[in-house]
């Protein structure tokens, strides 16, 4: 049970939060991107054994959607998410 | 020398004293004609045919652990092919044909008990889509029916069907030749068989380095020593990321933690396996009387191989709405496992970008029950070439085509399905 | 009787009647039922699992590997329980497990004749032959040898509960390191948990004669409980064992409480900022030929059963204690219980067998010039070291390592949240554990600058003793639980099965209840030894929770029955109950399904709520659909980019459907968007996604694109929402609202209006989910009840129907309407649903690229289609899969399609159905076959346009 | 036309809770506003995390761009939404209320920022939550209105699960010379 740091609401149990993935770089919504640089972008990687950014929303806190970075192989949380 | 009741009484004569290595230790060669990155059941079962099937043998299997240590021995060794798109189904379905006489093949008892399988639907809506599944499977040579009411109860008397629950138990499909089958067995059979037909199984030998000219697999770096081949395969569950980046190779998955546990072993209490379909929980009771439980997974990217106690409590809170009884037992183990799981929760079978170097991977937690399948094609195609028909809808290149293979229809988010 | 006149924690003021298979025995509070078992005499209480071998009482704590019982009391029986963790109470029914006919005289020991034959992993080389024997014959027997005890199959009346509590330190073991540990955070301002799994405090020092700070052993732990007591900054849990260690400081505890308390265990999830684990260690046995017959004890047990419980275990006593001073203290106890000393092994003396069928008769040894030696006895204590318990440390996957020097799995040095201290990191003797335990507290405290670091010296580990003893040849026990000897593991190593994880799996060694407490250190010598390799160098299995094993019912809590999940109602709900209503629950919510009539059924109902909605008026409750509130100058840009559809020219009081694609382009959901301002939108979503788009759409406005000026409200539950729908829902709607303006032309189809119908603030959507002219009335849902109540009886003219979703559905099929789950099912493009005209060719979207992907825009893909049997009246089986060819001999056909929804529709007359084709909508007329082998039919059908019912939608306009 | 209807509740909760403990359950209607504005806009009215009580007028800002507020409205540039239907407020009153409900809710209610700011929004017992109070014996629970009767149902499940005897379930009297740290 993860112990995730909401900026705003503080140290909460992993139950307060529904995951989000990991974060993506997306192209932006600009009518140029062709499908074959989205897949690259969204389909793959993001699956490191060590720090990963990704989401949570505290959906039983502040509602607000956080970025987190945390290691994979131990839980543990990096505080302010350098990778 | 085979396994059989009077080999056993020959060497209970001799104090047990001669019986042979299941696995040996070779020596490392420093060339050989196909490489099976993994040594659990899937890549076991690979060398196992491609020694069976087209007489290859010069073939090495690196196992970074210990052979059968990842997933292999960490599944609920459930068994089945209850699955409604026709390229999961026809896959799985084959597994579980090989199942039925694997265990003479390999004279290893792999103990496979066809003891039904049993997947409990929560409304009528729910049992609707669960007679498609049904239908899917039937149509392709399967067999698979659908219970309700007394004839439900008849087939699960342990299943306490009548006293109100969070959500009901409307009725289920039921596969009869579903069943359990020793996973530890699985590893140990395959190895053995391989081992004889001389194929080189190296435990404790992770690999360090995948070497890729000109596009083209050239050789496998090892602390061992380094392989030169042309041919091999990723075959490693949960470090499927890792070890295909070795060479320059993306995977579209993420690898996600997923529980199971045991409770006390007890005298035969449970006979089927089944399944509570309100947020997964699947029971079953082992031959050395544990009843062993598990869920969905943790839901979060994870190498940890640890995960939240809370999933486990959502396990038992819905085992408890099937067998009551089981609140009087007691929790003896829990583990996990790392289930790489793609972006349509499918496995990806075949040929890489990279030419010589095959991928299975992406199994999730479902991997087991498909093991003599995945390693009867996945031997053909390293053996000629040719992409065998049952393997090709889960190609690699599948998510930049937009030809996904979503069985749960849960979409581009790994941690969902 | 064996009971001392005289001594033990005990209140021999108080006896309790308990039997052991029928027959009636007695204790005192304060006993457990091992020492009121071996207070009446009662050694032989188990048969091993495989050979069937007499076991006795070996320990005095959770390291128990043979002494397994099931015992029946008030709630039912409750199988595998030690019989060293069951404090005794009245009336308890104990009785022994897997022996037939009785533990005296059990058939199965013939087994022990079998000898090698079924030495370990025999049952992989055989039961082959033939095929499929193994299932039919063969597993049947050896499931009815396995396992323990038997499961009670009657439901569990016991309550449970699922806690949780945080604090400061917690401690984990009440011996000397944890009271001392315990005592010195306390006082130093901490707020600490002192947890302890026996239903005393004191751990060892309940039987220990050592002098501390000048008290005895018992009365310095009375002093530091007294301590503890009078602290408000302290909770003190016995009969609490801390089964598991998780992230981030996490501990998981169970509690029994005491007989007569409200719940029978209550689950523990305790937060501490730091956690001192003062677990103590567990005593090693000896491996040598016999070493399992009742009456062989482990040392500390033997001392634990005279001084703590005042019982002799026996009468004349071999000693087998390698340390020295341990040596000394046991036969200072067996003095103290009057039992004689038939021998003192010395160092160097080899064990050669035990004697006594169902109990020990005596020993036969080679001292250390060799001689052989027979010495009668009953009792037997032995010692080969002690094993520190670090089992909940190394849970989180740190690794122990061998020392030499204590001969035992040391954790190593560290300073994460959970902080092995006193036996658990090998400090044996009391007063170096009160100083380790006093030390570690500081140093806590300091880390937790509640106190200035006073960096304390800890103890260091206590190196083993250099006297061993030698063993001779013959079944030696190296897991007592599932009889795996030395031979076995010799044979696993012999076989290849050489990583300690695979001895580990091919032996069964450590996997019973007891997971190896006092066989694992002896396993990893006996590996080195076989295999010629360094003890250090064979490492350790995994460790996993629970340290040992905890009740189901006690971690599932409350949440059994109908509590399992929170259930949701609609602001409708009681009002629906008073007119009939038959609920059911699908996903989070309890829903109306259908309104029967009395003597009606299901179908009966529905054919005669669908007919009045087609034929007149019907009111269905549309509440449990997400509703979000969307403002903000980039509201209608935001809206935009999510949905697929192109609504750039919706005006105020107007309203839209819309089609939602995921990110891959596959559709994720539909809904309504109803402008109510320029800058403030009404958006709906289905009832099965409500909660995923809520959390999409804050994603998306949060995350994505925070630069967009827009505000989200959730508002799902604000509004009940009741749909009237037919032909007279005009009327209805003039009927509640006379000022409201209901003409054809003022409220046309997809619009909104609000304003005051019957006295309550309305909101009005004129859209149509089942193809009638239909209102959605929303209204704040605490005026539901009077919504209700108005619709009802103003709708009496026109015969009102309330219908439920089971009708509803069968409009909509009529419709071709689509439905999540069934024709939503997370692989369909907008193309296969027919809705690929409505995908703007002029902005972009999310899921516009990758719906650009080959796969997505290819030829022939499945397309949604309408179906009707080519007889016209032959039922269509739901579930059927669509294929060109019939069934062959084997009943099977390659399938071009499947079928998501089939009904005999009252307002057509005829069966009908929807699918998916393979290129269906080139198909129109074509006729095909709808195979179901479950329904045991194979129907022609001809391949019709999705919409049966009002194709060009005049009705909607009413 | 008739005056405004009187508003049904959502649950029977009324009164005293079974089991021991001695608590109140009541549901009392809340009418409630979600004000919505750029964090730093409703950082002038109302820091993240905190409640302000002055009169008829209650705010609870425990969203970043959002305050929940009942009562008169002050000016301000925000964009308003009624939600009080959508939420159903109970009181739960007794001598151990915030100690019963600090058992089973996520977060733990005693820390040190939670005890000052006395307002928070978590999770008990598969439910979301908000909860505010002035004193512990007084706390005010709010539930989506949908997951009322649930709400309820599962309190009193728990409420009887509770000893008056259990040490671990009640605070201790305070040894006057304890420093003022209770857990």
């Amino acid at each position: 049970m993860l112990l995730i740091p909401c900026p705003h609401c503080g140290l909460r149990e992993e139950s307060e939060f529904t995951y989000g993935g990991p974060c993506r770089d997306l192209p932006a919504l600009d009518g140029q991107s062709d499908a074959g640089t989205w897949s690259q972008a969204f389909h793959m990687g993001k699956n490191p054994r060590g720090p990963l950014r990704e989401l949570w929303y505290h959906s039983s806190g502040c509602e607000a959607w956080i970025e987190v970075t945390r290691d994979t192989a131990s839980h543990e949380i990096i505080p302010g998410g350098q990778t | 020398m085979g396994y059989s009741a009077f080999s056993i009484l020959g060497h209970a004569l001799t104090a047990n004293k001669h019986w042979q290595a299941a696995v040996g230790t070779p020596e490392m060669r420093t060339s050989y004609d196909v490489v099976i990155i993994g040594g659990g059941g899937h890549g076991l079962a690979t060398a196992y045919y491609l020694a069976q099937e087209h007489g290859i043998t010069n073939v090495a299997v690196l196992e970074a652990g210990w052979i059968g240590g990842g997933n292999t021995a960490r599944n609920t060794t459930i068994v089945r092919s209850d699955y409604l798109l026709n390229s999961s189904f026809r896959l799985k379905d084959f597994a579980l044909r090989l199942w039925a006489d694997l265990s003479r093949d390999l004279n290893f008892n792999l103990m496979y008990e066809p003891r039904g399988y049993v997947d409990l639907a929560h409304s009528d809506g729910e049992l609707e889509h669960f007679t498609l599944r049904a239908n899917a499977m039937r149509l392709g040579g399967a067999e698979a029916s659908i219970l309700t009411g007394d004839a439900l109860q008849e087939r699960v008397p342990e299943l306490d069907m009548a006293s109100p629950k969070r959500f009901p138990i409307a009725g289920a499909l039921v596969q009869e030749a579903g069943g359990v089958v020793r996973h530890d067995a699985v590893a140990w059979g395959f190895a053995r068989k391989a081992s004889q037909a001389g194929i080189h199984v190296f435990q404790n030998c992770p690999v360090t380095g995948i070497e890729v000219r000109g596009g083209k697999l050239q050789a496998i770096e090892t602390p061992k020593g380094r392989i030169a081949c042309g041919k091999a395969l990723i075959s490693v569950a949960g470090a499927s990321t890792q070890v295909a980046a070795l060479a320059g190779l993306e995977l579209p998955l993420n690898s996600v933690n997923v529980q199971a546990f045991v409770t006390e072993p007890v005298k035969p209490a449970l006979d089927t396996v089944v399944n509570y379909n309100a947020g997964y929980s699947y029971v079953s009771q082992t031959s050395k009387g544990e009843f062993v439980l598990g869920g969905a997974t943790d839901g979060y990217s994870s190498f940890a191989r640890r995960g939240s106690f809370e999933r486990i409590e959502d396990v038992l809170a819905r085992a408890l709405q099937m067998f009551p009884f089981l609140s009087r037992l007691r929790l003896m183990r829990h583990w996990s496992g790392i289930a790489d799981i793609p972006m349509d929760g499918n496995a990806i079978l075949g040929p890489t970008p990279v030419e010589g170097l095959m991928i299975n991977a992406g199994w999730g937690y479902a991997g087991f029950k498909a093991t003599p399948a995945v390693g009867h094609q996945m031997a053909a195609l390293l053996a000629t070439g040719q992409l065998p028909e049952l393997l090709q809808p889960f190609a690699y290149e599948r998510f930049a085509l937009g030809a996904e293979q979503d069985d749960a229809g849960a979409g581009p988010y790994p941690w969902l399905h | 009787m064996r009971r001392l006149p005289a001594g033990g924690l005990i209140d021999r003021s108080q006896t309790l009647h308990f039997t052991f298979d029928g027959e009636m025995m007695t204790g005192h509070p304060g006993d457990t039922l091992a020492s009121a078992l071996l207070a009446g005499g009662r050694h032989l209480v188990a048969r091993s699992l495989k050979y069937h071998r007499p076991r006795g009482i070996m320990s005095a704590g959770l390291e128990e590997p043979s002494a397994m019982v099931t015992v029946r009391d008030e709630t039912g029986s409750t199988p595998n329980l030690k019989v060293t963790e069951v404090p005794l109470r009245e009336g308890l029914q104990v009785s022994s497990q897997n022996a037939l006919p009785s533990l005296e005289k059990d058939r199965a020991a013939a087994l022990g004749l079998m000898g090698k034959t079924i030495s370990a992993g025999f049952y992989y080389k055989t039961f082959m032959w033939p095929q499929g024997a193994w299932h039919q014959r063969f597993a049947r027997l050896i499931r009815q040898a396995a396992g323990h005890g038997k499961v009670d199959p009657s439901p569990d009346p016991a309550l449970y509960d699922k806690r949780r509590k945080s604090c400061d330190v917690l401690v984990i073991g009440s011996g000397p390191a944890g009271l001392s540990a315990a005592v010195t955070a306390a006082q130093s301002g901490a707020t600490v948990i002192l947890m302890e799994q026996d239903h005393v405090l004191g751990g060892s020092l309940l039987s220990s004669d050592a002098t501390l700070q000048g008290l005895s052993a018992q009365d310095w732990a009375e002093d530091a409980e007294e301590a503890l007591r009078v602290l408000s900054n302290v909770t003190v849990m016995p009969r609490t064992l801390a089964f598991g260690q998780y992230d981030h400081g996490l501990v998981q505890a169970v509690e029994t409480l005491p007989e007569g308390s409200s719940c029978q265990a209550v689950f523990w999830k305790i937060r501490a900022k730091r956690i001192l684990l003062a677990a103590g260690a567990i005593e090693r046995p000896l491996v040598f030929p016999g070493n399992d017959r009742p009456g062989i004890m482990l040392a500390g047990a033997v001392r634990s059963y005279i001084r703590r419980f005042a019982v002799a275990p026996g009468r004349s006593a071999v000693v087998a204690v390698a340390d020295p001073q341990e040596r000394a203290d046991t036969v200072a106890a067996l003095r103290e219980a009057g039992i004689s000393i038939a021998a003192d092994l010395p160092a160097g003396a080899r064990l050669l067998a035990t004697q006594g069928k169902r109990h020990l008769t005596g020993l036969a040894w080679r001292d250390a010039q060799g001689r052989k030696q027979r010495t009668p006895c009953d009792l037997l204590a032995m010692s080969a070291g002690w094993m520190p318990t670090a089992h909940l440390f190394a849970q989180m996957g740190e690794r122990l390592s061998f020392s030499d020097q204590t001969q035992s799995l040391l954790p190593p040095e560290t300073d994460g949240p959970l902080r092995p201290i006193g036996g658990a990191r090998a400090v044996l003797d009391s007063a170096d554990c009160i100083a380790d335990g006093k030390a570690a507290a500081h140093q806590a405290m300091a880390e937790l600058e509640m106190h200035k670091h006073l960096n304390l010296s800890r103890p260091s580990p206590a190196p083993a003793s250099a006297e061993v003893f030698a063993a001779g040849k013959g079944k030696a026990f190296v897991d007592f639980q599932n009889d795996v000897t030395r031979d076995d593991v010799a044979l696993a190593q012999r076989e290849g099965y050489r990583d300690v994880e695979l001895t580990k799996r091919y032996t069964t060694l450590g996997m019973g209840s007891d997971q190896g407490k006092t066989s694992w250190t002896n396993g990893v010598l006996e590996i080195a030894a076989l295999s010629g390799r360094e003890a250090a160098e064979i490492g350790h299995t995994t460790y996993r929770p629970p340290y040992s094993p905890v009740s189901l019912g006690a971690l599932v809590g409350a949440g059994t029955g109908m509590q399992m999940t929170p259930i949701l109602r609609t602001p409708f709900h009681s009002g629906f109950e008073k007119l009939g209503c038959v609920f059911q629950t699908s996903g989070d919510w309890l829903y109306s399904r259908y309104f029967p009539q009395p003597g009606e059924t299901m179908a009966q109902a529905i054919e005669r709520e669908a007919r009045a909605v087609r034929s007149s008026l019907g009111c269905v409750d549309m509440s449990t659909l997400g509703k979000i509130d969307v403002q903000g100058s980039d509201a209608l840009e935001f809206l935009s980019r999510l949905y697929c559809n192109n609504f750039a020219a919706i005006k105020p009081g107007r309203l839209r459907y819309a089609l939602m694609l995921r990110e891959d382009g596959y559709v994720f959901d539909d809904g309504t968007i109803a402008c109510l301002g320029a800058e403030h939108f009404l958006v709906t979503a289905t009832t099965a996604n409500a909660g995923s788009v809520w959390r999409h759409m804050q994603k998306c406005a949060q995350v994505e694109w925070p630069e967009l000026d827009v505000s989200l409200t959730d508002v799902s539950d604000h509004w009940a929402s009741l749909a009237i729908a037919g032909p007279n829902a005009r009327k209805l709607l003039e009927a509640l609202g006379p000022d409201f303006e209901a003409s054809r032309q003022a409220f046309p189809f997809a619009a909104v209006r609000e304003g005051q119908l019957d006295g309550l603030p309305a909101r009005v959507f004129s859209v149509s989910f089942s193809g009638e002219l239909s209102y959605e009335i929303n209204v704040p849902a605490g005026f539901a009840e009077a919504l209700l109540a108005r619709v009802m009886e103003r709708g009496a003219e026109w015969n009102i129907t309330p219908y439920g979703l089971e009708t509803l559905d069968v409009l909509r099929i009529e419709k071709g309407h689509l439905s999540v789950g069934t024709e939503i099912d997370g692989r369909r493009t907008p193309g296969d649903l027919g809705m690929g005209g409505m995908v703007s060719k002029k902005k972009d979207f999310l899921g516009r690229a990758l719906l650009q992907r080959p796969g997505l825009q290819a030829e022939g893909r499945e397309q949604l289609v309408g179906l009707v049997p080519e007889d016209g009246s032959t039922i269509i089986p739901y579930a059927a899969h669509l294929s060109d060819s019939e069934l062959d001999a084997k009943g099977c056909a390659a399938t071009i399609g499947h079928l998501t929804a089939a009904i005999e529709s009252p307002s057509l007359g005829h069966p009908i159905a929807l699918g998916f084709l393979r290129d269906g909508r080139n198909r129109i007329g074509d006729v095909l076959w709808a195979h179901s082998p479950v329904a045991g039919a194979s129907v022609r059908v001809r391949v019709t346009a999705p919409c049966f019912y009002d194709p060009e939608g005049e009705r909607l306009h009413g | 036309m008739a005056d405004a209807p009187e508003i049904t509740r959502a649950s029977d909760a009324e009164g005293f809770l079974p089991g021991p403990l001695g608590l109140r359950l009541d549901e009392e209607f809340l009418p409630l506003t979600a004000l919505n504005a750029k964090p730093e806009v409703l950082d002038s009215l109302l820091p993240f995390g905190r409640m302000h009580q002055d009169g008829a007028t209650f705010l609870l800002r425990l969203w970043p761009g959002t305050i929940w507020s009942s009562g008169p409205l002050s000016a301000g540039s925000y964009r308003a939404a009624d939600i009080g239907h959508g939420l159903t407020r109970f009181r739960l009153r007794g001598v151990e209320a915030l100690h019963f409900l600090d058992h089973y809710t996520c977060a733990t209610l005693f820390a040190p920022h939670i005890r000052q700011a006395r307002c928070i929004r978590t999770r008990l017992g598969g439910h979301d939550a908000t909860l505010w109070w002035h004193n512990t014996r007084d706390v005010h629970a709010v539930v989506y209105r949908s997951a009322a009767q649930s709400f309820a149902d599962h309190l009193r499940a728990l409420a009887l699960r509770h000893d008056p005897a259990d040490p671990s379930t009640y605070p201790r009297p305070v040894n006057p010379g304890a420093p003022d740290r209770r857990g």
